[in-house]
């Protein structure tokens, strides 16, 4: 049993007077213990709120689950705020793509990473202060006792993303969910805070869901790579399969449109023509058919079966690029 | 009944000897010290701790002994010696005697400086006229007052440098009342300017106020309380409550509700509207009427100076309904400037009965086309012949509007604004103003408005009237003032300077268990013949 | 932060100055000018003259301004026109008063608007939410005297409950060592004075503090709904701590910085509500005094009241800039 | 001749403080010294950390922003000598791209309007007729639909904005276009139409870019010569592929290292070098060289006294390094840096 | 969009909206639209444009639906002090304390306060704008100055600075809305000039400067306009504290000379003296006060609320 399973995962957004929203729609995957798994796609495509979803963290209003989140056996999806207060934080913790905003302002550092000690471990001032110390110095945070003194905005923006890392740790979690933790970072410093990951979830055995629009993020990192787009998972491969045999023509455009640095000057780059805004409710089709250059009348005909190219890569595509076999005239 | 029934309050004293009085005044006092002071708060105050030669009968205008137990006028009415009550001791123990008496006229007539200014020694500058120095060259050229000797220690005799009819009867106003030589010299009554105002520095009138009278000063947080306590040494009927309040409530409706709350026990200055309603379970007193409420035309203003113009207005008043309407009961329409309680008072003076029809013919007479005039009237004031100015402005408004005269309305507040404009300025046209008698003397009624030699108000400066008014205040004879004063009153209702409109009486309300409060017409109400009596 | 403060003082002087420019100019530009303001009723041309080489009122213009700015900076500021008093004693008379008044006012408005901000905002789009927006606009819209007599007409007209005017009932005998009459009655003893200046103050404090309620309750709402939307309150859930912890170190601890300010700035309305609230319930504090010197032209009482309320207004605000300070690190002055 | 030529140019914002006055104590050396030439017709690429100048460099030249010292020829007029009206004369030739497509245009205005207002700043010729005339040919050129003209902003996609401000740009048939970040605000699969039709108009006009952005790979993309900033300053500059191919100032070297590259055979087979720390407050550089202090290259001596200047170590290739010969040859190895310290057991390590 | 075949552009009639739309970023021009659209499901705000428009309609028709002049006084011999006749068919709600009909004063009376309000809501906010365009536009030591001076104004409590100056301009409606808007004047320039700050260094300000567009070009097309939407929302709160600020005024004795004007204000402190025995008299025009007042603020509020990014998560 994987100790996260996400199965059939619905998220709508059911606000009074507007038209409900559906971020979320049928995403499952698993996540085994140890295990990196990353969620590639561009803005707006849900995928913070599925990991939102995961921890419960939606809004209680206005918003709609279906499906089932299962977390050591368990259905997070059925238990009340009080039990998931209890297991966040615990086993399963997160860190925000945006270090700037997500450190309370006017709180020490140390009272904030105190506080989930003191919460989750029962530990004392004393112990969670000694205890923090050594987080931070984990994270390489030199000086960390008087760092603990500190507020946020005394920090830089590299060293804040440590402290979110190490309020994360702090009690080693089973799992990791870090929604696009360097986006907001500068490439060298980002370079460290992913190595940081690397290092200390290699080392506490963390499983880690890496949420990113990166695709060199999860190139260097993730075992296995979930791809989505509007709300549903278009493709799920091994990062070495999805970046040498992109079979979703979606993930194909988006390793097409970016430039790499390696590569030879002067080629052009193949974008996706529209943009995200064009997508089609997935009822009526696949979404992303409005943009795509494979598409045929059967696209719109209904939802999109998976098509599965090998038991761990699949594409939710009805006429995906096939890479081994001779390109074929999509059936008409 | 007093609902308030806080832990200690001896409200109501339901008897005993620590009866209290709440008395809910309109404002603070300006000091309490007599000279210095003309309005009404400071006077009704310094009454009580003070009193002076002459007193009035409880109720009515006639004079009666006070402090001095008889007096007398040499032949030519210039010196005149008082009899002086013996055994009466001041708050402070110290001794009531002719000295006393002639150091209160010393010190008064001795004033300097910032003394002098008008409006703390308007009654000395208005009965005795100017000082031993002259100051300030606002201040009156000679002075009636020439000395003051103690022969003995029961008679005083005061002399005078010319004869005057008013002495008397003035003399029983607080502002003449004799205070204590001895706390006068120990506090300190001195003035002074201090910045861009005048400024008491010496005590005594704020917090050491020491007379004879039945009550002794006790405490005074001005806009919250004073506290007044019965004398008991005092040489006549005792006060019956031990102490009287007097809290500042400037809003009417406010005195109002604290007396229906209970938190005072009586008021000052009932609003008509509220007199009906408070008969049903209060008592309401009746002050009579001293006083005139007119409407000034003033000459010098556009029309104005047409007698036809003002016969014209005068007619088109109706000041039957307006009473009837907004004054509180027993109000008389006025037929000249002062009281027909008063002496001199003439029934046949000639008569301006609401008449429109008259009014229209007088303005046709008159030649003015498009009749138009200033009319002002004050805001945010209530006098005693005008509870409400607004309503006498709109009642009359309108009915100069109904014979064709187009108003244009002015209004400013009372004081500075108003009076100014109005007296000193004399920029109005028509305007409400009024008067309340301070002593029993038609020359406080027309004397003051017809006597001056500059009335920017009136623009009417008669020379018969003015001559006439001067030689009535000397004369000696009473059979033949009052004749002459009647004569005045005909010819100033022909010259018709303005409309007086009506005498009114005031009123206040006081919880059911007060008994013994007899108003006065000229305000000088004892609260020592007050009492509580509650079951 | 000292240089802070310093420097918050510092401009002061130029609000000051020309707050003394303003005031010299306006008792000029009266109708009549001062000596005119001085006479009152009794005034005729001659004595006009007078008071005004009395005071050297016909000096030039600017000498006239130094002497006057001279008095200010003496403390010298006269006496007032309405008692005659010298407008240092009351100035110390009034402002214990008024002082006190404000401060159950904003009591008053503290402990029932923030409370009632976070439940509003709390339940954001309920009718709770709904009927409280709507009473505290309701509450802005209601002229202040109005209500003060609404207050006053219903519960000490009709059902006694409270008095109607007054800071005490004038019958206790105590005494004032400080002026505050709450205060006064608890440190000479008198528990019963105490109370009774306190049942005096409830219902103007009521009538005054309910606009500066509404505020606060507004902009604790508004706050709270942007706090609970920011990222660290999503981090604080996410560490799964307890809703109580939420709520008290990561919400409102950042959701009152803006209601703090807010606070601050109620004191000038206070003062405006002060002069209304005064009138109607016969509380002889400094709005009842000013708006009377106003009227009747009290210019020694006004230029001073008001030269003091503004600095006092500054000064709070200083103050609660530096409580800023204190609480947000952010803002922390090095 | 070169159509942009910068000399020692320095922006600094100065820092007051004072109790009474306000005295300047110090100042942001957001650029501090740069020398910059851009070749008709080329792309100039300009890469570096956030907050070391980019953007604040890019205003200076258009002069958006004024320059505390040095100089900017633009096609040999010596712009910082040009009064208020000939400098707004001279924007016609220069003009910028953003990178916030939202925030650069007027939410109240329409794409005509928009497009409209540098015509008519500018007294286009023609008259209304002619500007909307021109107002369609450009919505074609950026590839907007003619019914564009009356919507507004908040009505486009990221991309299509972008487009819009692009549109505007060229509406003056500038020579010179700075772009600051143009597509760093846009979606993955969206940039890359941007960046095409930023190479297709340049194509079809003759523009001259200079290229601001974070994404080396982008900048890379287009540009014909790279420059990178550190801290106010240029610490390297040369044609692209030469920088790709051997980078030699050792904070270029890192920043190579550091790019995630979207194939995992790369990755897993690179070796990476990272940087200590964060970068230093421009308001109090370190001094010598302005990367000493993160450099792993780092050298016990010059590297912090002395500030090397951009000289050219290999043709075409400018470097401010004093060690930039030996770090080529290989004499110099960069020296390791953790990430964090040692972890067994959380000991203590003094950072 | 233009590449994409009908049938595929999504059906905005569609039930649902998928993720992935263009993000509903709303400022500017929109802003109208997407206030209006929130506002009109807001029923607070609903409720106060009922209450605005009622209060409008009747100010507008005041002359046809009130049966009397509110000035006349001929009924004064019907009344005696105290005693005010009530409602009756002619005079639907009665007399007031100088003999007048109440219904027609308080029709007229909304005329009135729309008068004051609208009067020194234009002059106040008019002047103010212009301060803090001075102040925003200008910088450096002229805003200084401006700024100063609006602090001075705003440490005097607004109804004392009112009161002062309407001693100095003598009574009449002109002072007392001359009063209240120079009240108002700080507000809005403090207002505005923030807002202009605010802008000064936007993009789309940098933008016009790089295409040319000229300094005042740059005030008057940009910042101006982007700055005013802040200031309408406050002019609608202003609207509100203008009338209630008349009534204050009106409450001390601050108010028209002419007693036959109808006003709120002054009807509700005339008819203090008659609260017991005539509390309608009192309560009628408190009511009209604070329902007007109300519709304002609630409409103003939620005006507020709407375009406020920040509230509309
Ligand atoms: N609280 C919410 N209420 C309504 N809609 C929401 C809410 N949160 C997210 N959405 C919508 O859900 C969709 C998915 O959002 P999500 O934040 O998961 O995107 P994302 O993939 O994380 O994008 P990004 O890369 O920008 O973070 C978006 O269209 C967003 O507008
Ligand atoms: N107007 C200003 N006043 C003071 N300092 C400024 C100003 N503008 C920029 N700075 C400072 O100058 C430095 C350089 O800023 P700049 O915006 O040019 O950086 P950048 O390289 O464009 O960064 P980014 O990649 O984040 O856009 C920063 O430290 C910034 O804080
Ligand atoms: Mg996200
Ligand atoms: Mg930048």
């Amino acid at each position: 049993m994987a100790l996260l399973e996400v199965r059939d995962l619905g998220v709508r957004f059911t606000r009074r007077g507007r038209r409900a929203l559906v971020a979320v729609d049928g995403v499952s995957f698993d996540v085994d213990s140890g295990q990196t798994v990353g969620i590639v796609g561009e803005s707006g495509c849900g995928k913070s709120v599925t990991s939102l979803a995961i921890m419960r963290l939606l809004p209680r209003r206005g918003v709609e689950l279906s499906g089932a989140v299962r977390f050591a056996g368990e259905d997070l999806l059925a238990k009340s705020q009080d039990q998931m207060r209890d297991i966040r934080g615990q086993d399963i913790a997160m860190i925000f793509q945006d270090p700037m905003t997500s450190l309370n302002p006017v709180i020490t550092v140390g009272l904030q990473l105190t506080e989930v000690l003191e919460r989750h471990q029962g530990a004392s001032r004393g112990e969670a202060k000694a205890e923090a110390a050594a987080l931070l110095r984990r994270v390489g945070i030199p000086d960390p006792v008087r760092r603990l003194g500190e507020y946020p905005h005394q920090l830089s923006g590299g060293m804040r993303q440590r402290v979110m890392i190490a309020i994360a740790l702090a009690c080693r979690p089973r799992l990791l969910i870090a929604d696009e933790p360097t986006t907001a970072l500068d490439v060298t410093i980002q370079a460290q805070i992913l190595e940081l990951l690397r290092l200390l979830v290699d080392e506490t055995g963390a499983a880690l869901i890496m949420i990113t629009h990166d695709l060199g993020v999860v190139a260097g990192l993730c075992e296995t790579v979930h791809v989505m787009y509007a709300g549903r998972v278009v493709e799920t491969a091994p990062r070495h399969d999805l970046f040498a045999r992109p079979t979703h023509p979606y993930t194909g455009g988006l390793l097409g449109s970016i430039p790499r640095l390696d590569a030879a000057r002067g080629e052009p780059l193949h974008p996706i023509r529209g943009s995200a805004g064009d997508a089609i409710p997935w009822s009526r089709g696949c979404a992303f058919a409005p943009r795509c250059t494979r598409r045929t009348p059967e696209c719109v005909d209904g939802p999109p079966a998976v098509f599965h190219l090998a038991p761990d890569h699949s594409a939710r595509c009805i006429h995906p690029v096939l890479h081994d076999l001779p390109e074929t005239e999509p059936v008409p | 009944a007093s609902s308030s029934s806080t832990p200690g309050d001896n409200s109501g004293g339901g008897g005993g000897d620590d009866k209290t009085l709440v008395f809910g005044a309109s404002a603070d006092p300006q000091v309490i010290y007599g000279p210095y002071v003309s309005d009404g708060e400071s006077l009704r105050v310094i009454d009580q701790i003070f009193e002076t030669l002459v007193a009035l009968k409880p109720g009515t205008t006639e004079v009666q002994p006070g402090l001095a137990e008889s007096w007398s006028a040499s032949e030519n009415n210039l010196d005149w010696t008082f009899k002086l009550r013996e055994g009466v001791k001041f708050h402070d123990g110290t001794d009531f005697n002719a000295d006393a008496v002639c150091f209160n006229f010393e010190r008064w007539y001795n004033f300097k400086g910032a003394a002098q200014d008008s409006n703390l020694t308007y009654y000395w500058q208005t009965v005795f006229g100017g000082f031993k120095t002259r100051d300030n060259d606002a201040v009156p050229e000679t002075s009636i007052y020439k000395s003051c000797d103690a022969p003995d220690a029961t008679t005083a005799v005061i002399h005078l440098t010319s004869p005057n009819s008013s002495f008397i009867p003035a003399l029983v106003i607080p502002a003449f009342s004799i205070a204590s030589p001895t706390a006068l010299d120990k506090y300190g009554d001195s003035v002074e300017v201090s910045g861009d105002s005048v400024n008491f520095t010496g005590t005594f009138g704020t917090e050491h106020p020491v007379g004879t009278g039945p009550y002794a000063f006790k405490s005074w947080t001005p806009g919250d309380k004073l506290e007044i306590v019965r004398y008991d040494d005092y040489w006549g009927d005792k006060a019956k409550i031990k102490t009287v309040i007097f809290k500042p409530i400037a809003d009417g409706p406010a005195r109002k509700q604290a007396l229906e709350a209970g938190d005072i026990d009586g008021y000052d200055f009932v609003a008509p509207e509220d007199i009906t309603a408070l008969q049903a379970s209060y008592q309401v007193l009746e002050r009579p009427a001293f006083n005139v409420g007119y409407l000034g035309m003033n000459q010098n203003s556009g029309d104005l100076g047409n007698q036809k113009f003002r016969e014209a207005i005068a007619y088109s008043l109706d000041r039957e309904s307006l009473l009837k309407a907004k004054y509180p009961p027993g109000s008389e329409v006025a037929t000249q400037f002062m009281p027909p309680t008063l002496w001199g008072w003439n029934p046949d003076v000639v008569t301006y009965p609401y008449d429109p029809a008259k009014a229209k013919a007088a303005l046709q007479e008159s030649g003015i086309k498009n009749p138009s005039v200033e009319f002002w009237y004050p805001s945010g004031v209530s006098r005693p012949y005008m509870p409400d100015p607004t309503a006498v402005f709109q009642a009359f408004k309108a009915n100069l509007e109904a014979v064709g005269i187009k108003v244009v309305p002015k209004t400013a507040a009372w004081t500075p604004d108003y009076l100014k404009a109005v007296q000193q300025d004399g920029k109005a046209g028509l305007y409400l103003l009024g008067w309340t008698g301070d002593w029993a003397d038609p020359s406080n009624f027309i004397g003051t408005f017809f006597g001056r030699a500059n009335s920017p108000d009136w623009g009417y400066t008669d020379q018969a009237v003015q001559d006439g008014l001067k030689a009535a205040l000397q004369e000696p004879d009473q059979a033949k003032r009052e004749q002459m004063y009647k004569d005045l009153n005909a010819k100033i209702m022909e010259d018709l300077p303005g409309v007086p409109f009506v005498h009114n009486k005031s009123f206040l309300a006081f919880q059911t268990y007060v008994t013994g409060y007899t108003p006065s017409p000229v305000s000088l109400e004892q609260f020592a013949a007050v009492d509580i009596t509650k079951g | 932060m000292l240089r802070f403060v310093a420097r918050r003082l510092i401009q002061l002087v130029p609000i000051l100055f020309g707050l003394s420019i303003l005031l010299f100019v306006w008792v000029r530009a009266l109708p009549g000018g001062p000596a005119q303001a001085l006479l009152g009723e009794k005034a005729t041309p001659e004595r006009v003259a007078a008071i005004e080489a009395q005071f050297g009122l016909n000096e030039p213009i600017w000498k006239q301004y130094l002497a006057f700015l001279g008095r200010i900076v003496r403390l010298d500021f006269g006496s007032s026109l309405q008692t005659n008093q010298p407008v240092v004693d009351e100035m110390l008379r009034r402002f214990p008063a008024t002082i006190e008044l404000a401060i159950l006012a904003l009591l008053i408005a503290v402990a029932i608007g923030i409370p009632l901000g976070y439940l509003a905002a709390k339940r954001h789009n309920t009718w709770f939410d709904g009927t409280s927006v709507a009473l505290s606009l309701l509450g802005i819209a209601i002229p202040v005297f109005f209500l003060a007599y609404l207050l006053k007409f219903l519960f000490a007209v009709k059902l006694g409950w409270l008095p109607t005017t007054g800071r005490q009932d004038p019958r206790l005998d105590v005494a004032h060592p400080t002026g505050f009459y709450v205060l006064d009655g608890l440190i000479t003893g008198n528990p019963a004075a105490a109370w009774d200046a306190f049942k005096h103050l409830v219902l103007p404090a009521l009538a005054l503090g309910t606009i500066p309620l509404a505020i606060i309750a507004r902009i604790t709402r508004a706050s709270v709904l942007d706090v609970v939307n920011e990222d660290y309150v999503r981090t604080a859930e996410a560490k799964g701590l307890q809703a109580r912890t939420v709520t008290r170190r990561h919400v409102l601890r950042n959701a009152l910085l803006p209601v703090i300010t807010v606070i601050g700035l109620q004191l000038g309305l206070l003062m405006s509500g002060a002069v209304l609230t005064e009138t109607v319930f016969a509380y002889s504090g400094v709005g009842k005094f000013l708006a009377d010197g106003l009227l009747k032209r009290d210019f020694p009482t006004i230029q001073a009241f008001i030269l003091v309320i503004a600095v006092s207004y500054v000064i709070v605000n200083l103050v609660v800039d530096i409580l800023y300070g204190l609480i947000d690190p952010r803002v922390r002055v090095r | 001749m070169s159509l942009l030529v910068a000399r020692g140019i320095e922006v600094h914002f100065p820092i007051r403080k004072g109790v009474l006055f306000e005295r300047q104590v110090g100042a942001v050396k957001a650029v501090d010294g740069v020398d910059l030439q851009i070749e008709r017709g080329t792309t100039y690429g300009l890469v570096g950390e956030s907050g070391c100048g980019k953007s604040t460099l890019g205003r200076a030249l258009l002069r958006l922003e004024e320059p505390t010292a040095g100089t900017v020829r633009f096609d040999g007029v010596d712009l910082l000598g040009l009064g208020y009206a000939a400098m707004r004369r001279i924007r016609s030739r220069m003009q910028m791209i953003f990178q916030d497509p939202m925030a650069s245009l007027d939410p109240r205005q329409n794409v005509e309007s928009i497009l409209t207002e540098p015509l008519t700043a500018h007294d286009v010729p023609g008259g209304k007729q002619a500007h909307r005339a021109r107002v369609r040919e450009l919505l074609e050129w950026v590839g907007l639909p003619a019914n564009a003209l009356s919507r507004y902003p908040h009505e486009f996609s990221g991309g299509q904005r972008q487009r819009i401000g692009i549109a505007r740009a060229i509406a003056l048939g500038p020579e010179l276009i700075v772009a600051d970040e143009p597509v760093s605000a846009l979606d993955v699969s969206v940039q890359a139409q941007v960046v095409n039709l930023l190479e297709e108009l340049q194509e079809r006009l003759g523009l001259t870019y200079l290229v601001i952005a974070h994404d080396l790979a982008v900048v890379r993309h287009i540009s014909d010569t790279v420059g990178v900033m550190y801290l106010g300053g240029i610490v390297e500059q040369a044609p692209a592929d030469a920088l790709y191919d051997r980078p030699l100032h050792p904070y270029t070297i890192a920043l190579m290292s550091a790019v995630p590259i979207p194939d995992p055979e790369v990755e897993d087979a690179r070796e990476r070098i990272f940087l200590s720390g964060d970068l230093p407050s421009p308001a109090d550089p370190p001094t010598g060289c302005r990367f000493h202090t993160r450099c792993p290259y780092r050298q016990p001596t010059r590297c912090d006294t002395e500030r090397p200047v951009l000289r050219e170590v290999l043709p075409g290739q400018q470097v401010a390094c004093h060690y930039a010969e030996q770090i080529l040859s290989g004499r110099i190895q960069p020296a390791q840096v953790e990430v964090a310290p040692a972890t067994t057991d959380g000991a203590a390590s003094t950072g | 969009m233009s590449t994409l075949s009908p049938e595929l552009i999504p059906n905005p009639d569609e039930e649902l909206i998928y993720a992935g739309e263009p993000n509903e970023e709303t400022t500017g021009g929109s802003q109208w639209r997407e206030a209006v659209r929130t506002l009109r499901r807001s029923p607070l705000a609903i409720i106060g444009m009922i209450m605005i428009a009622f209060f409008l309609v009747v100010a507008i028709f005041a002359p046809w639906i009130a049966p009397y002049d509110p000035g006349d006084g001929q009924w004064l011999n019907q009344i005696t002090p105290g005693n005010y006749p009530g409602p009756s068919a002619e005079h639907w709600l009665g007399l007031d304390q100088l003999g007048r009909d109440v219904f027609s004063r308080l029709v007229w009376g909304a005329r009135q306060s729309l008068i004051i309000g609208v009067v020194s809501l234009v002059i106040g906010a008019s002047a103010g704008i212009l301060l803090g365009l001075i102040a925003g536009a200008f910088g450096g030591w002229i805003d200084t100055v401006c700024m100063r001076i609006v602090d001075i104004m705003l440490s005097i409590p607004g109804l004392l600075f009112a009161i002062g100056l309407a001693a100095l301009l003598g009574q009449s409606l002109t002072s007392v809305m001359i009063a209240i808007a120079v009240v108002n004047v700080p507000i809005f320039a403090r207002l505005l000039r923030g807002q202009m700050l605010g802008q000064r260094r936007a993009d789309y300000v940098l933008a016009a400067t790089s295409v040319g567009v000229s300094r005042s070009g740059i005030v008057f097309r940009h910042v101006l306009p982007n700055s005013l939407t802040a200031v309408i929302v406050q002019g609608t709160l202003t609207l509100a504290t203008s009338i209630i600020d008349a009534a204050g005024l009106a409450f001390l004795g601050l108010s028209s000379p002419d007693p036959s004007v109808a006003e709120w204000g002054r009807m509700l402190t005339d008819a203090q003296s008659a609260l017991s025995t005539a509390p309608m008299l009192a309560i009628l025009p408190g009511v009209a006060i604070v329902i007007t007042a109300l519709g304002f603020t609630l409409v103003g509020e939620q005006m507020r609320e709407a375009l406020d990014p920040k509230y509309r998560r």
